[in-house]
């Protein structure tokens, strides 16, 4: 069911737990299947992204998705990190089973929310970073396209 | 690759070899087709016959109110459909449970499209119907009650005599889906007042693909897979004669070795049951304390998902399932759960553990041992737990 | 005992070792159920995936556009109610053809009895449909037009390529019940326009109790089993792993031998067809004298009845079957015969035989001496054969 990269990030996840004090924290939920994604970003006076963690209340493929985010912006910028799109994550993972897309919105999401932290807490506004959602609800996969 | 450990037996389970050494023969030398005139095909008939035989009698039936069909969501779905297409100039009334498989959900749900009408029972918190309710629902029009035996997933067995007893007195005919109850608990028909019963040969190590519905004689009810005269004239398709011998093997293995059988496999279950509600913090069971099936364990653990709990144990070579969204086809977690009053978060944390005899003690305590540890490492990741621990401080 | 001669292959096969083989693992060692987590599982999907591949190339369609079901008369049932489902707001008008297996034709009287109008074509004296009589049939409410590929009695393949131009010409799905063609003769559903197609696996040296519906992609059909979210959500019920790694290796096995084996078997056919019609009397050939199944020979001899004489070809170890009223269900002359034109009463003795690759010249000789002899002594017999003869004194 899932790639090699998937079950890897799933037994080993980079990144995972929390960071104190941290720049921005994000909390996400899926509320099409209840999972929820909790990412902490470590910011230095520059924008890089100098620390992230996370932690996650999900599935194998939201686990690996939340891992490989977190490797995918850790040492970015802050509109590098911004780019990272749960497609591209999906890649890095060699991809995931169709009934799980859903899954890796909500590591994009959760990156967006903690950013969006970040910018609240010092009063900035990110270019191009739009007010998260909290509820990841697309609808793209639940019926197959016959 | 280390022992696997298989404790998903609700799922699905591994063929007997007796069964599918009973099998063998009718693959490519006694091959005919029953419906056939010459002497090859009346062994495969004979072979059916005597497995409908063997069915019956596990059931306290006749053999001629055995059918076969391709499983028991065919029974079902058969049971359902034609029984709401003979009884429609009565009535357009069902009645059945939130907690039935989705074999039984989905059938209401695209009867409700054709414009039938269905109650669905609510369960108290261990599973069980509540039979006032049950009374209340019955209306003039109401054509069939179709209450599960056992539920598969949290393992309740259902009050079946007194379901009987109250459809009987209304003059309702009664479908109960024993496809988790049959080969597991004795099954009377007569005694508990059936009209109808589903059941599937994988369940109880018999072949997939073969099931059967149980029809009383005198029940109304239509074909669902019209065609040829197969099964009385009542479910067309050349028989699935392998499937049909094993299925009857299956059956009378079953239902001749259920008692030691059930009682070694109630013993390892009460076993795991105990140490994990007693080891594991945040752990409930789920289902009926006493009224369940013999080989069910099904666990609620807070903060962690299902899934990824399934794919850690499953690294320790343990197979089981979890009621949990992310491993159906849907989204939504369990039905089952939800109706039992969960919430949702702690719905979608759930374990199902179903044994069978060949299991043992050391694996039960490898299990809980394994179990103790991947619940440890997930509630580690987990922001629900984070919160929680947070508040409590 | 006398080795056999088995000349039913219509009615069912023997499975091939190699497909009996490839099952084995499936029933107690890869037994998991493909929609669990855990990998024993995924060892049962992948088996399922990869016969839906062999079978989805040879047809030229697409693996995820073929649907499992439990053998051709469920694909065909399929077929007909869930498209009349769903393209009820449409119309409901179907358009289908007199010789269709029953499958298809209680399936369509149990449509008529829902309100649908269903128009039976009428075929000539070889079984063929007319295509001017299918465009006229057409009405703008036609939401299905379902003609068999190659009829099973009579074995006469139907102008699938211009039905399908037809069809398309007219925006109408258009299905085609292959049970018998399939794995017989080249079947391209793209260059045939065909939408949907039903296949048996028993009927290609495949086990019994499995089929499939190819349903192309982009049309709409509503799901026939309710349940389960199984083969992508359209037919619930757990997958007959093992019936569909049956099937999957009889298909792969019975395309890559097909231009071989059906030219031996048609050489064997018409050796057996050329020596029947000379050298009995009062004989005749059913169906298309070339656009036939390789492997069919239909047969009426006049004045005898049928299952009187497959039962005395039994006796000499030959199992051949017979359109006669006597071994179906039903006490009526086969509805194909009587469609082609033949009179009830030579309808009655008719005499179908169907060839495998393991027969032999040998057996084809012994065949006809037999059917000489038998045709004789039963002729002898016949109050209707002493009634012509005296006429024609
Ligand atoms: C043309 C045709 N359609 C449908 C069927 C039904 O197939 P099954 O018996 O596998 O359900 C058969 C064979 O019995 C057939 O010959
Ligand atoms: C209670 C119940 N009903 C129906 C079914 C469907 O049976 P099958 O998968 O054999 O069609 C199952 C198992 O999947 C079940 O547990
Ligand atoms: S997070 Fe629930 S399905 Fe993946
Ligand atoms: S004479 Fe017996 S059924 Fe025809």
């Amino acid at each position: 069911m899932y790639s090699e990269k998937v079950m890897d990030h799933f037994q080993h996840p980079r990144n995972m737990g929390e960071i104190e004090n941290a720049s921005g924290v994000g909390t996400v939920g899926n509320a099409k299947c209840g999972d929820i994604m909790r990412i902490f970003l470590d910011i230095d006076d520059n924008g890089i992204i100098r620390d992230v963690k996370f932690k996650t209340f999900g599935c194998g493929a939201a686990v690996a998705t939340s891992s490989m985010a977190t490797e995918m912006v850790k040492g970015k910028s802050i509109q590098e990190a911004l780019k990272i799109t749960n497609k591209a994550v999906m890649e890095a993972l060699d991809g995931l089973p169709p009934v799980k897309v859903h899954c890796s919105l909500l590591a994009e999401e959760a990156i967006h929310a903690a950013l969006w932290d970040y910018a609240e807490k010092n009063g900035i506004v990110i270019e191009g970073l739009k007010k998260p959602k909290n509820d990841i609800h697309e609808g793209e996969d639940e019926e197959e396209d016959y | 690759m280390k022992q696997l450990i298989y404790l998903d037996n609700a799922a699905t389970t591994a063929a007997r070899p007796e069964v599918v050494e009973a099998m063998l023969p009718y693959f490519s030398e006694k091959y005919g087709n029953p419906s056939s005139v010459y002497s090859l095909a009346q062994e495969s008939k004979e072979a059916v016959d005597a497995a409908r035989a063997a069915i019956a009698e596990a059931l306290h039936a006749k053999p001629e109110e055995i059918y076969f069909t391709a499983g028991g969501s065919e029974a079902d779905n058969w049971a359902l459909v034609a029984s709401a297409e003979a009884y429609e100039k009565k009535g357009r009334h069902i009645i059945t449970t939130k907690i039935e498989h989705h074999a039984v959900l989905h059938t209401c749900q695209y009867l409700e499209s054709r414009g039938f009408e269905v109650t669905y029972l609510d369960v108290d918190e261990n599973g069980v119907v509540d039979l006032e309710e049950l009374k209340q629902a019955i209306r003039p029009d109401t054509i069939l009650i179709s209450i599960m035996f056992a539920n598969n997933e949290i393992g309740t067995i259902e009050p079946v005599e007194e379901i009987g007893k109250i459809a009987k007195a209304h003059g309702i005919p009664f479908h109960t889906d024993a496809v988790q109850a049959f080969g597991q608990v004795p099954i009377d028909v007569d005694a508990l007042g059936i009209d109808m019963l589903s059941a599937s040969g994988h369940k109880l190590n018999g072949p997939k693909g073969i099931g059967f519905l149980y029809i009383r004689r005198g029940i109304k009810i239509k074909s669902f897979i019209h065609g040829g005269a197969q099964e009385r004239k009542r479910r067309a398709g050349t028989e699935n004669v392998t499937g049909i011998v094993g299925f009857g093997k299956a059956v009378e293995i079953a239902v001749s070795t259920m008692e030691e059988r059930t009682s070694y496999e109630r013993r390892l279950r009460d076993h795991l049951i105990q140490r994990v509600l007693s080891e594991v913090p945040h752990s409930r069971l789920n289902g009926h304390p006493s009224d369940r099936l013999p080989a069910n364990a099904n666990f609620c653990f807070r903060f962690i998902e299902g899934e990824s709990l399934l794919m850690m144990l499953d690294m320790k070579g343990i197979c089981g399932s979890s009621g949990s969204a992310c491993t159906s086809g849907s989204l939504d977690p369990s039905h089952v759960l939800l109706a039992i009053g969960l919430p949702h978060e702690i719905a979608h944390g759930s374990l199902r553990l179903t044994l069978n005899e060949s299991n043992t003690m050391e694996e039960m305590d490898y299990v809980v041992d394994s179990i103790k540890e991947i619940v440890a490492q997930l509630r580690e990741m987990s922001p629900l737990y984070a919160d929680f621990v947070k508040k409590n401080k």
